[in-house]
């Protein structure tokens, strides 16, 4: 299952139009979120999200998050123990593609299991996120745009093996190759970290001293490559850009320093989210998919987006 | 001679001390389970105590118990989680090639054991320290593990598997069931063998142990293979659970083992280590992780209170042990 | 006299079993008053007490007539008491005049030249030869316990306790101490001091007061008294003279090094030892006995030379290969290279008899091997359950005896075998010692303790600087002889016997 | 005393040995960075050299001084990590709030203090084990330190601080002068001051240490502070650097310390240490992140390649000095 290529799939703009407004739920019916962790401002606006849906639509939110991302049983044994609170329906974005699996087989029997965003459990009836895929698409789209005589760009991927940074890292390479001039001439892990981000990109430069572009598997990494960027006096030359739209990527691209990033609106899909449950919980049969927006923000069109951002 | 002292008294005193070391933990994780019963809904459950508490408990224990015999000695093993990738990936590839899972599950724990080995000769043989060891096949494990299955998961491992490892018996979790039989044997070994007793002494006095005549280095390699088959195990019985195995897994668990060790009264030191303890400081921890999440603490105020809890009971430990 | 200290009824137990029992005790300023009592009678307890290490569960102390409470080791010293530990305590990772001085350094920053220069005089005054800027690890046992002296020295202290100073000298470093204690003395100080050996009784003390299982026996002068009597006040009982050794049926040859060598530490060894023979090594400190003895082994590596036992080469032997060839080792540093700490008594008792499959973990072996030995060894508190590191020092070496005692093996390699230990148990290890031999055991052991040399010896291997310097027979053998291979004195001239 | 042998050159062989192993790990770092300026374009570059390697390197070195003290004396810091994360949204968040940079750098690097200081006192009053003490912090100042922000990075630092504490003096970069001159003034306390010499020596044998009279506890909680106020100011340095404070900074840090202090050959059973040494392993590490990414070996194969470099590099130690 793989929610990026599912053809059982909607658009989450297109769910008022084919299936009338949001049914009312059962007074009282709580909804749990199982997140993957709250360290980065992206789970933190998904969780705001929920929390606006729930009031939105009527149905209170209690999310939960381990208490780092790479804790899997971790996050397995809260879903479980989440299990028996009774909640009517789980959104759990899962820390890897298989440590939820369990859960979501013993939750199928009770409450109903939404898998939000990221990694991909291949049991999950119900996804609602966006195309970690896509990420990497739209940034590679506009280098093609923007470089057609060609160029160099480095990768700064997240942490080895997991599956956002595979994806994002994927769809970012195979479109750039549409190009043979625009070459990925590095693409190396910082696992998520600004630190690393930061050393790694320094290096990058000094080997690469006429860089076109880093495309950041999010945008932690990406600020700590700005600032390596600006160390280098590149600002401007070298193009970087991130992804998830958090707030600080924002205020990094008004000042003109992040060139862009592929915001995928965490605080809409955690709405939508809460929006998809209701609607299933009413008997509603949905597309298996639910996609989200995504779009590549930079300074021209940042205002237009900045609306979702809370 | 006539002048021997009473000594009965004073020996059967200290070996009191050393079981009410055993007893504080319990003592804590007994008052704490019947305090959350009352206080936290849904903690008084059996389904809770077995999924919410038992699995990662039981991972926990197991991995745990390798590192008590291994720090028992005075050393650490930092590879246990990549180890168990490792051999979680190429376990589940060769099931998936068709292989039956018995074969599978042997190869799994065989490259657990060659980790192990690997670990114990370069730390006996090149006579390097652990810590520097282990960190280096951390690193190294986890690399392989990644570039074996080139980052993916494999999925569907066969259902037969699924449920040998994964099922229950009469009712009770085989994962609960296969730590509590580790505990039990692990600890016997460790009282009631010459291997175990040897183990003991080299943590308390190597150069002691290896002038009495005994090859200190083979014992000390042993524990690594000890804890690289451990790991394997937990790994089995994890994507049991799970039903496919990634590259990914095992993330942090020697930190978590390492903590279920010492809490369970095992001296960094070397030369003290108490395998029930594990099991009790690895319950410890689950059951504090689970009493959070059933109060619907934030992740930030969970970190906090887990920081605050274990040091709480070591606290109460030290405390109830008396000076 | 003035008088320096004085403890009065002082009791002390460890968990319920009472080990000083009502035991007074005092110093005068000047004197030399020796602590005397079997292994496990309670002397280090009480020295510790007086140190501020052990509180007592009742009882007074009083420094220069003035009741004090001494809480630490720092109480102690601000009262004026140093205290020569019968473990040595000293950082191996710290030079010679740092750990003389550590505590009293001064400023803050370290001046080593100024360091040096202040334990100079000490280190001269102890007649210890080594540069004070050498890492104490580098030093042998024996030269340590000099630099133990010096720092008692250094803190110019009135009241120096010194728990077996001698335990791991020889003969010449004892007449060196027994300079200082005199100086010491001279100069007004008092000096608590225990020892196992008489004749430093004889030698040195003014008075002596007996221990005898935590109680006290008596003080009397040393004057008034011989010997026997204090003897008869230890143990309650008189003891058999030491004597010669008896005649012995030597068998084959069982233990032959030929042309051993490591440079910096011995070279060109070789001896052969026959079933049934005790053949010593005896030398001055740093001569290379340990070393020797380590290497045969094969807890060290040689570079050179090879290792017969029983006619059959032991090529690259490790402790592990050796044990199982039926070679046996009893190290000098007991707290480092023999206990360990932590373990019980039986635990540390077994460890060889179960690597060798004579016996299991089991009580019923355990109870078969172990109690007979400890009741043999007179190990006390007989408890094979305790943890070895409460017993006291003499019957912590006693169970280090009887790990390979329990084990059994055909070569016995022992360095100092009665270190630590008192009077009555020494006669019943030298027994043991014969009884071995007469069982076709061959043993070569090092010594520093010279009536023991001779007492036990059927040969006499001298080393000096790390080289064989001459055999002695047992016929010929005599502490002057020894004396004069052991330093190289010029004395062939006039002793042909003494040609190596 | 013509009876004691002359032990002059014995003690000259082993000092030279001594220095020998600094030079093991000196000769590999030289070694490899000539083998790699051959072989990896842009390696060979003052530039490569002082930014690519340095600032990592800085950071790392800072705290793995602090940790070569606390390792000294037998003990360990986890927590540093979670220290520096702590102080640097603090110190950041009082610069926001409009305070003079100095002084939120003494407040940052008080937070620091205060933070070993629990550690120490939990260590030496409460007598709990330095692992599980350590651990614990870990977790609790980590929860501080995102409860304190919600999580939140703390952006836009003013450019003065940027400038203080990012600058270069001489063209050089002020975190590797700092690094230098912190390594040079801790080596210094270590020879020649009497506190430094204590630290070794409560390493080496603490029931020796306290018989002399000396308040080991002291010096214990000493080096636990030592280990925070550094951690603290290597955090400072690092959000210059970044130019944004974020609560989950640190994360792995004491792993990386520790590496280096222990690969620059600092034994972690204490008693042995050496500053001038983390300083080498710290280079080296870094040289090494740096000639793999330069390189753009993918992700797989640079936990290979470290793993295997780490391990090789304290083989080749290993012989260089000998047995
Ligand atoms: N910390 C302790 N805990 C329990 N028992 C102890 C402790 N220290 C000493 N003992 C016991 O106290 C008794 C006296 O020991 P002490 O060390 O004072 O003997 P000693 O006279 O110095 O003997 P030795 O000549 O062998 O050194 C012994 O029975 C010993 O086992
Ligand atoms: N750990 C060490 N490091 C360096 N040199 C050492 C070490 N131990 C001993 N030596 C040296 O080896 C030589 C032989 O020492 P050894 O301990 O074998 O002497 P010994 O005859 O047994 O004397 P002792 O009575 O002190 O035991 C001496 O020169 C000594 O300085
Ligand atoms: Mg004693
Ligand atoms: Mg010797």
């Amino acid at each position: 299952f793989s929610p990026d290529t599912e053809k059982s799939r909607i658009e989450s703009s297109q769910l008022a139009a084919k299936f009338g407004p949001v049914p009312k739920p059962a007074a009282g019916v709580q909804f749990g979120g199982v997140m993957k962790a709250l360290s980065n401002e992206y789970w933190q606006l998904l969780r705001a999200g929920y929390v606006k849906g729930g009031a939105k639509y009527g149905v209170k939110v209690d999310a939960q998050a381990p208490s780092n991302e790479s804790d899997q049983i971790g996050q397995l044994s809260m879903m479980n123990t989440m299990l028996g609170k009774g909640y009517k329906a789980l959104l759990v974005s899962p820390q890897s593609d298989v440590n939820l699996l369990p859960g979501i087989e013993r939750a199928g029997k009770t409450s109903l299991v939404l898998n939000v965003n990221d990694a991909v459990a291949p049991t999950a009836q119900h996804f609602v996120g966006n195309s970690q895929y896509d990420n990497g698409v739209s940034v590679a789209n506009h280098l093609l745009k923007t470089f057609p005589k060609g160029g160099q760009v480095a990768v700064i991927e997240g942490q080895a093996g997991v599956y956002a940074a595979k994806q994002r890292t994927l769809g970012f390479k195979t479109t750039l190759a549409k190009n043979a001039a625009l070459k990925v001439v590095a693409s190396v892990p910082a696992d998520w970290d600004r630190q690393k981000a930061f050393t790694t990109a320094r290096d990058l430069l000094r080997r690469y001293p006429n860089l076109t572009a880093f495309y950041c598997n999010n945008d932690t990494m990406a600020l700590g490559v700005v600032e390596a960027v600006k160390a280098s006096g590149r600002l401007g030359k070298t193009l970087v850009f991130g992804t998830d739209g958090i707030n600080a990527a924002y205020d990094s691209i008004k000042k003109g320093e992040l060139t862009g990033t592929v915001d995928s609106f965490p605080v809409l899909t955690g709405e939508v989210a809460v929006e998809v449950a209701v609607r299933l919980l009413a008997g509603q049969k949905l597309p298996r998919v639910v996609a989200t927006p995504q779009a590549l923000v930079m300074k021209g069109n940042l205002a237009q987006y900045e609306q979702f951002k809370k | 001679m006539q002048m021997t002292q009473p000594s009965a008294p004073n020996a059967g005193r200290a070996a009191m001390i050393e079981r009410l070391r055993e007893a504080g933990i319990l003592a804590i994780l007994i008052l704490g389970a019947v305090a959350f019963s009352f206080t936290v809904p849904s903690f008084f459950s059996v389904d809770n105590a077995i999924t919410g508490i038992g699995l990662s408990a039981a991972i926990n224990t197991i991995v745990a118990i390798g590192l008590t015999y291994v720090i028992m000695t005075g050393g650490i093993d930092l590879s246990v989680g990549s180890t168990a990738a490792l051999s979680a990936v190429i376990g589940a590839d060769l099931m998936q090639r068709g292989l039956p899972p018995l074969v599978a599950i042997l190869a799994a724990l065989a490259v657990g054991a060659v980790a192990g080995l690997v670990n114990g000769l370069l730390i006996t043989r090149v006579q390097l320290a652990p810590f520097i060891v282990t960190l280096g096949t951390m690193t190294f494990y986890r690399g392989l593990a990644l570039s074996y299955t080139n980052g993916q998961p494999i999925l569907s491992l066969p259902d037969s598997y699924k449920q040998s490892l994964g099922g229950t018996v009469l009712g009770l979790p085989i994962p609960l069931l296969a730590a509590l039989a580790l505990v039990a044997a692990f600890s016997l070994i460790l009282k009631f063998t010459k291997t175990g007793q040897y183990i003991l002494a080299i943590g308390g006095n190597a150069e002691a142990v290896r002038l009495s005549g005994i090859n200190v280095d083979r014992f000390i390699t042993l524990t690594y293979v000890i804890s690289g088959v451990l790991a394997a195990f937990a790994a089995l019985i994890l994507i049991a659970q799970l039903g496919a195995a990634e590259p990914i897994l095992g993330n942090g668990w020697e930190l978590s083992a390492i903590a279920a060790a010492v809490v369970g009264g095992t001296s960094l030191s070397g030369g003290k280590g108490n395998v029930v303890g594990a099991l009790l400081g690895a319950l410890l921890l689950s059951m504090l992780q689970n009493v959070l999440t059933l109060l619907g603490v934030q992740a930030f105020y969970q970190l906090l209170a887990t920081g605050l809890i274990i040091i709480g009971a070591m606290v109460i430990d030290r405390y109830t042990r008396g000076r | 006299m003035e008088e320096l200290l004085a403890a009065h009824h002082i009791h002390k137990s460890f968990s319920g079993v009472p080990v000083l029992r009502d035991v007074g005790f005092t110093l005068r300023a000047g004197e030399v008053h020796a602590l005397l009592g079997e292994n496990g009678a309670g002397k280090s307890t009480l020295l510790k007490t007086l140190f501020g290490m052990h509180r007592p569960d009742s009882g007074t102390l009083s420094v220069g007539g003035r009741e004090v409470h001494l809480t630490s080791p720092k109480d102690a010293e601000a009262q004026g008491i140093a205290m020569i530990h019968q473990e040595l305590a000293l950082i191996p990772e710290l030079t010679v005049a740092q750990n003389v001085l550590l505590g009293n350094e001064g400023a803050q920053v370290l001046n080593y030249a100024r360091m040096n220069a202040r334990v100079t005089p000490f280190l001269e005054q102890v007649g210890l030869s080594v540069a004070p800027g050498t890492p104490v690890r580098r030093l042998t046992i024996a030269q340590q316990q000099m630099v133990e002296i010096a720092r008692a020295l250094a803190r110019r202290a009135r009241i120096i306790i010194m728990d077996e100073p001698t335990s791991s000298l020889t003969t010449h470093e004892i007449e060196q101490m027994y300079r200082v204690v005199r100086e010491l003395t001279a100069t007004g100080v008092g000096i608590i001091y225990v020892s196992h050996h008489f004749d430093e009784i004889e030698e040195l003390a003014d008075r002596v007061t007996v221990l005898r299982d935590g109680q006290h026996i008596g003080t009397v002068n040393k004057r008034d008294v011989t010997q026997e009597e204090l003897v008869q006040m230890m143990v309650g009982r008189t003891l058999l003279a030491q004597g010669a050794p008896p005649d012995r049926e030597r068998g084959d040859v069982r233990l032959a090094v030929s042309h051993l060598g490591r440079p910096g530490a011995f070279e060109d060894i070789s001896l052969t030892v026959r079933a049934g023979e005790v053949v010593t090594l005896a030398g001055l400190i740093g001569a290379g006995r340990t070393e020797v003895l380590r290497a045969i082994y094969g807890a060290d590596p040689v570079s050179a030379g090879q290792i017969e036992l029983d006619g059959q080469s032991a090529p690259h032997p490790t402790p592990a290969l050796m044990m199982r060839r039926g070679v046996g080792f009893i190290p000098e540093d007991r707290r480092h290279h023999g206990i360990v700490p932590d373990a019980r008594v039986s635990v540390n008792m077994m460890l060889t008899s179960w690597a060798k499959g004579i016996a299991s973990v089991r009580e019923r072996d355990m109870a078969r091997l172990v109690a007979p030995q400890m009741r043999q060894l007179g190990v006390r508190p007989n408890t094979p359950e305790q943890t070895i590191r409460r017993l006291s020092g003499g019957n912590q070496q006693k169970v280090i005896l009887a790990r390979w005692l329990a084990a059994g093996c055909g070569v016995l390699l022992i360095d100092e075998p009665t270190r630590g230990i008192d009077v009555a148990s020494k006669a019943d290890i030298y027994t043991l010692i014969d009884d071995l031999a007469a069982q076709g055991v061959a043993i070569l052991m090092a010594s520093s303790e010279l009536p023991e040399v001779l007492r036990l010896s059927d040969r006499i291997l001298v080393m000096r600087e790390g080289r064989l310097a001459g055999e002695l027979s047992r016929a010929q053998a005599s502490e002057e002889r020894i004396l004069a291979l052991a330093t190289g004195a010029n004395s062939h001239a006039n002793d042909p016997a003494l040609s190596a």
